[in-house]
């Protein structure tokens, strides 16, 4: 790889202002729960389905609880079942049908209560467990594709066509297939049940359509001899939930971003970013590989100008996924190649980037996505920048290439798009697979200088977060993508729940000793409960 | 106009490139349905000059060929904007001098659609591609609600800022969103009988001038279109709807006089 | 078999990519031609996904949509050719057993065509694509006159040689001179009389086994072959065919004896 | 440019190999003419048209003075219009009617016949110096485009339909418009006449056709403000006379290579050598850049293997074009992008021999010549390999870049196909503009390990021809391209015709001192007459 020779200081300092600005967020984090979470507790218990009107039963629950949740709802369901003698979903059925009332638990906890509190979440992280090492088996036995990856998305709106597209792209060469959620799903205080055939720009994110979906890659993944990796969206109001679904399910890789959420669904701040703690936390464990959303950034903002926007937010997402114990490998942080080509010099600028977001972030698989904005619909012109892309993506060593397509600017892929586009990216990194190595940037270049001042304005940026007081500040001041948000607009602020002392989830450190039996010493993942 | 054909590299040749995926594994049925797929679509002697299989059951395509269709272009008449392109400078003296007040214009992403760059590249003090927006006119009062607006809070937003144009943006097409939120745009209105009150504009990467007429709207934007032509078109429909309107006015004064 | 349109993004959604150029210069009327061609090409409500001026007087286009014509793929017999593909043992094994001595195969490049590669790929030992040529085969006696062979030159030597199988490559097609010069071939044979003796096959990028049918040959080969494909079907069709003669010639002669 | 650190002394040992192999070839030369060398002296001093049956005149003149050619046709033709007071063209006629004969000419020459000689030739060497002139004026007033020089073909067969896509391709953006000769003109032994609009995959190279074609780019070029230049080709039987007609007319660029003669259309060598000599004298004083033929090579022989045999090649042509009074600027060498791009790490041997050949011969406007063989029907493959090629050729500097088209593999290209790839290296140049600049090679690298390993193999290859007893031999063993010819075989061996000591053609020192007045010390031309 031709390393660029960053001015280390200003990495070091990029970090420890990241961590500054991280920390008021985790006190935060650490004193609050909110109803996403509490639904994802009963789901990891073993609760699930619908009631007679289709609202999935953990939103029921939960809503039942409202008044019980500073304290979490897993004691108050643990006792009830003692005194009810009902196992999980029967419990929860009996409350949907006002059969049964959870009632407050006395503090301190009966051990009795905390016992089955503790067994009914231990139950749920062996699931989890069992989950990830049915991955590494399959990824020894099936075989395990090298870095990049290549991510391309399927998005019918009808799981069973989107099966046949993915099983069509995975024996074109894809490892990874995404399944496009069903536009503005992050907007839905519930997750909709079971496989669905109907969806707009994309298909509903279900626990059943990960099933369908994870089985068809595994069946052609056993044909292919490669472990075909798939992804989904734990965005939105639903985080900590379709995380969940997506580790019991054996999902691979998940776009998980409240900086997204926030700037691009004006979901408000506190509720997600309290979400995506637990949500990092139950991905960790199942060995998920986050996306995080910077490539949107550049959707609306220009790239050459707001380039270091993105390296800003990366910090950020850095420090909050470390801290809720994502180890670096699987930390996918994402960028795009989004400057406008008419630029002189274009692919110097992109190469600059993405050098540079490579070298500072050596252990992350980081996400590289395609041009866009500037895609026409000349399919020919759009081609050759897809080509680019691919070449910048081999060159630098990105870990995951979300391959573009011909037609961005058309419609979504076609099969043959598909097909032209996966062959073009398997052409090229074969092409220039070891072009990295031949070459040393030259200190004076355009390159070194580009990815130095990029590194200069993000370390700024992060001092100017800090200047305003914080990360709710500097979002309300429209410091990323020109768009201002502040601390209690937004969808969900009512879902956010104080907690009290008395506050019961085994799950946070449960899941943490997953995790550490993966990778010793997480980082920064201090004991936060 | 003489009968025309596409132009491949002599005059009317007729030579275009076409290229389709087929359910059929590729063996010499599949190239030969290819080939007749071809001539369905008038090449007669069509070159498959790439066939691959994309695999099991399905094969990819490339032709090339010389299609017999003909045309006559000045056979059918075009829905054109008829108002010419002005500069930023004429836009605004035409306003002061012939409409004597602001042109209000009011602007959104309706309903489902969250795309805002395109409307925004028509409104935004910032323009795009070296073109300033309505809110640098001196002469427009330009009020742009940005995404996923409903056609409801858009027509009441209207009448509140008393707005002489709706400019309205729709970019996602899928399963022909556009036209039903665009039709019950035009039909709210219509129900609300303020349609005549608005010049009432659509634009977005799939939309033309003859598509929005056909939806009945006054104008229709698409693909590349700059901030200044819109302006250019508002200032001078308004000038002439203003001047009939005048006009009519004078004639009717005129009319009552006459039968005193 | 059902009727199929081409596949999209979805089964029989019929989408198919288009593009072209017009001898109009870039404006209104331009881009509705570009949208009634593709009408009259089948395609009722085309996307004309980019529209860009050439230059002075041409305009580009790139279209997509959903083309209305539907095909039965059974509803045609296509000229296939039967011998299944063997291996490079077999083939030799099959011409040791039931023919019992070398084919005998010359090949050129005819008339004007110094395309030699295709020619190559199917003549030299070295072979192409991992697939060894006809010379490397030892039941072949393969005979590669190269480039720019008259019919004349390649009738006399194929008689010298007392060829099996005349193989012709032609890679032009520019004006059609790779029929002209294919006609002139099967029709020079013809008014020699020896059309019969020899097994004649074609092949390049533009040829197919039923356009070589047409063309008065035995056997056609497209883009992609491989010599081993080439052997296959030489050894197996010679057999067949010098079988069928033995069979005709005992029958006869028992006919003979029985009217002895 | 990111330079290679090469091996000097292989280079200098490079050079002097080809040196010692051209000079016996140069021997050759000094001591013969051809018909073609006679036809082109009498086209420079005024013989021009056909006679009734349409055969050119210059070939009607020579052919009746066959006899006369060991002293040259100018000295008899000279003295015949002193005798008969006829004017060049009319005496031509006269000859071709029979009412006049040429007669042999007692030597030494009569003053009178060698002042007439010396003055038709003085006077036709002006006519070369006044369109040299014409044209660094209309580079001075026009704009004279920097490199990478965009260099597109035209092929309708129409000169007139030539005509409208050279200018929709200049207006498109391309700094050199070629017009593809009518396939095999190189095996005529005479010029076809007047404007044409049949040709066979390409357009007949005639005067008349020139005079149209550089009006109409004269036209477009004042329009765009940038001189856009013209390319034919004098390769074949009849090079000098092309080269001749091409001086005249101001063609700016000629493809001019006896190697492809002898390999690709087997024209003997020895005639072709004497030819070719002459015909680079001309290229060289009317400024015209020649074009070499080593892509060639490649459309055959396998790009990974015969790497090294396009370099031996350039090297001799160089020795030969630098004798022949060439100034380096004018010696475009060939070379092509045609390695199969199925081999692992594709990119970097292309890069290799890119910037090898860029770096051996700095000072030369390196043609660089598309992918031909190893293109398919798919256009978009096709495309994505040409954009590729573009990329190399930005990188290392070449000089002339011969634009690779979508449909390469299917027809001579459409309008669009033109327009697309025309608008895909500008964009290509313009992003990876100073690319090159951003870097410097590892010594260990690929790149630098294949650019000597080329550069070695090169230089054993040119031993090879010494060791076989020079260019002659080497060419009877098949040493380029795997084609075998040898000395007396091939097309117009006829044609050559031993020089006598009375041989006079003043057109060799004229042209000479035309090149002194540009390029002070031509390297090589050691006066050879
Ligand atoms: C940026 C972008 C986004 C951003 C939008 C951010 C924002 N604030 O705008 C985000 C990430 C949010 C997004 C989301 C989605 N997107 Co999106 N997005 C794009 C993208 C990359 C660029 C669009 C753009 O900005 N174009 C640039 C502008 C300047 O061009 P324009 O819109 O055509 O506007 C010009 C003219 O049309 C005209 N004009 C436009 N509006 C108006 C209005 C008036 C009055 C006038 C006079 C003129 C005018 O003038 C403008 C300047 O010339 C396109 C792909 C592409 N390259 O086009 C996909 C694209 C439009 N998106 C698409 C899709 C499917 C989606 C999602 C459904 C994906 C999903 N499953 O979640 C969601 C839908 C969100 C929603 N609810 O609408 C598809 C649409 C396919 C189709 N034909 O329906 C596209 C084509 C990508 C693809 N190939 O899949 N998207
Ligand atoms: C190499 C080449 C040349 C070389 C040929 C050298 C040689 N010794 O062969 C040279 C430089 C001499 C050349 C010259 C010309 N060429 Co050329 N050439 C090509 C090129 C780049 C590759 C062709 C090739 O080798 N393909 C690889 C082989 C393996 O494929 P193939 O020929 O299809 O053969 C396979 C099958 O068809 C089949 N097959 C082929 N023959 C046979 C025979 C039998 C019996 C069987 C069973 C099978 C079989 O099996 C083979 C293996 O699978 C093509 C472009 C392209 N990429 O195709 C242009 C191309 C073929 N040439 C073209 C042209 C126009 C010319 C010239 C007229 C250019 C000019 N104006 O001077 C001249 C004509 C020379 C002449 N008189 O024929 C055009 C033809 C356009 C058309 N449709 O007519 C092409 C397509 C390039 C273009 N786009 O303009 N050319
Ligand atoms: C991080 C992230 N989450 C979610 C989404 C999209 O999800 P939704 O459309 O439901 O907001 C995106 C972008 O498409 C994203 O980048
Ligand atoms: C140097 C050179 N001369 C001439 C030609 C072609 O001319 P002809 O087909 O008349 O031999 C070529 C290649 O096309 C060439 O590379």
């Amino acid at each position: 790889m031709p390393h660029l020779t960053l001015n280390t200081a200003l990495v070091d300092e990029a970090r420890a202002a990241a961590s500054r600005i991280a920390r008021p967020v985790l006190d935060l984090i650490a004193g609050h729960t909110t109803v996403a979470i509490e639904r994802t507790v009963l789901r990891l218990i073993g609760v699930d389905g619908v009631d007679s009107v289709d609202v999935p039963l953990p939103n029921v629950v939960v809503e039942r609880a409202r008044a019980l949740l500073p304290g979490g709802v897993l004691a108050p369901f643990a006792a009830a079942m003692l005194q009810t003698g009902l196992e999980v979903q029967p419990l929860a059925q009996a409350i949907a049908a006002g059969e049964v009332q959870l009632a407050p638990v006395p503090a301190p906890l009966p051990a009795q209560v905390r016992a089955l509190a503790e067994r009914l979440a231990y139950a749920g992280v062996q699931r989890i467990r069992a989950s990830r090492r049915e991955r590494d088996e399959l990824l020894a036995t099936r075989g395990n594709p090298p870095q990049p990856w290549i991510y391309v998305i399927v998005a019918t709106g009808n799981i069973y066509e989107d099966i046949v597209q993915a099983k069509a792209a995975a024996r074109q060469g894809a490892d990874i297939v995404a399944v496009i959620r069903s536009t503005a799903q992050s907007l839905l205080d519930y997750v909709p049940y079971g496989a669905t055939t109907e969806g707009f720009g994309g298909t509903y994110a279900t626990q059943e359509n990960f099933r369908l979906m994870r089985a068809a890659l595994d069946e052609v993944s056993a044909e292919l001899g490669r472990y075909v990796r798939l992804t989904n969206y734990c965005s939105g109001l639903c985080m900590p939930e379709i995380a969940a679904m997506g580790a019991l399910e054996r999902l691979d890789m998940m776009l998980n971003d409240s900086l997204y959420g926030i700037i691009f669904r004006d979901i408000n701040m506190q509720r997600t970013l309290i979400d995506q703690h637990f949500s990092r936390r139950i991905n960790a464990a199942a060995g998920i590989i986050i996306n995080t959303g910077e490539d949107n950034y550049l959707t609306t903002a220009d790239a050459l100008q707001s380039g270091h926007t993105v390296i800003a937010s990366q910090f950020l997402n850095e420090r909050l996924a470390l801290e809720a114990g994502l180890p670096e490998e699987q930390i996918g942080l994402g960028h795009a190649f989004e400057i406008n080509p008419d630029t002189p010099n274009h692919l110097l600028y992109e190469i600059a980037s993405a050098q540079l977001i490579r070298d500072l972030f050596p252990r992350s698989p980081i996400k590289y996505m395609p041009p866009t904005k500037h895609m026409t619909g000349d399919i020919f012109r759009g081609h050759l920048l897809d080509g680019f892309f691919n070449l910048v993506g081999a060159l630098t060593g990105q870990g995951i290439q979300l391959l573009g397509m011909p037609t961005e600017a058309i419609h979504t892929p076609l099969l043959q798009d598909r097909f032209v586009s996966i062959r073009a990216a398997r052409y090229t990194f074969d092409a220039a697979r070891d072009l990295g190595e031949q070459f040393t940037w030259r200190e004076d270049s355009l390159v070194a200088q580009r990815a130095n001042e990029l590194l200069r304005k993000a370390v700024d940026l992060l001092h100017q977060f800090e200047a305003l007081g914080g990360l709710f500040n500097g979002l309300s001041q429209g410091l990323f993508a020109d768009i201002r948000r502040s601390p209690d607009d937004g969808r969900g602020l009512e879902g956010v729940v104080a907690r009290d002392a008395s506050y019961c989830n085994p799950f946070y450190e449960m899941l943490l000793e997953v995790i550490q039996e993966h990778s010793p010493a997480p980082q920064g993942a201090a004991e936060r409960g | 106009m003489p009968q025309i054909r596409p132009y491949g590299d002599t005059a009317n040749d007729g030579v275009v490139q076409l290229s389709f995926t087929l359910p059929l594994s590729l063996d010499a049925r599949a190239r030969e349905a290819a080939r007749r797929y071809a001539v369905m679509m008038g090449i007669p002697s069509p070159t498959i000059a790439h066939a691959e299989a994309l695999e099991s059951g399905f094969s990819f395509f490339v032709v090339y060929g010389a299609c017999s269709h003909t045309l006559d272009p000045d056979s059918f008449s075009v829905e054109a904007i008829e108002h010419a392109e002005l500069s930023f400078e004429e836009i605004n003296d035409l306003i002061r001098a012939r409409l004597g007040r602001k042109v209000v214009v009011i602007g959104a992403a309706i309903e489902s659609d969250a795309h805002t760059v395109g409307i925004d590249a028509i409104f935004n003090a910032k323009g795009f591609a070296g073109h300033y927006g309505l809110e640098r006119y001196p002469e427009f009062r330009a009020v742009n609600l940005g995404a996923q607006v409903s056609c409801e809070v858009l027509l009441r937003r209207a009448e509140a800022e008393q707005a002489d144009a709706i400019l309205v943006s729709q970019v996602v097409t899928q399963k022909n969103v556009h036209i039903h939120q665009l039709t019950k745009l035009v039909e709210l209105a219509e129900a609300e009988g303020v349609r005549g009150r608005y010049l009432m504009v659509v634009g977005g990467p799939r939309l033309s001038h003859p598509f929005a007429k056909e939806l009945g709207y006054d104008a229709g934007f698409g693909p590349g279109t700059t901030a200044t032509l819109v302006a250019s078109y508002l200032a001078q429909e308004l000038v002439a709807r203003h001047e009939a309107a005048v006009r009519q006015q004078d004639q009717k004064s005129q009319e009552e006089r006459a039968h005193g």
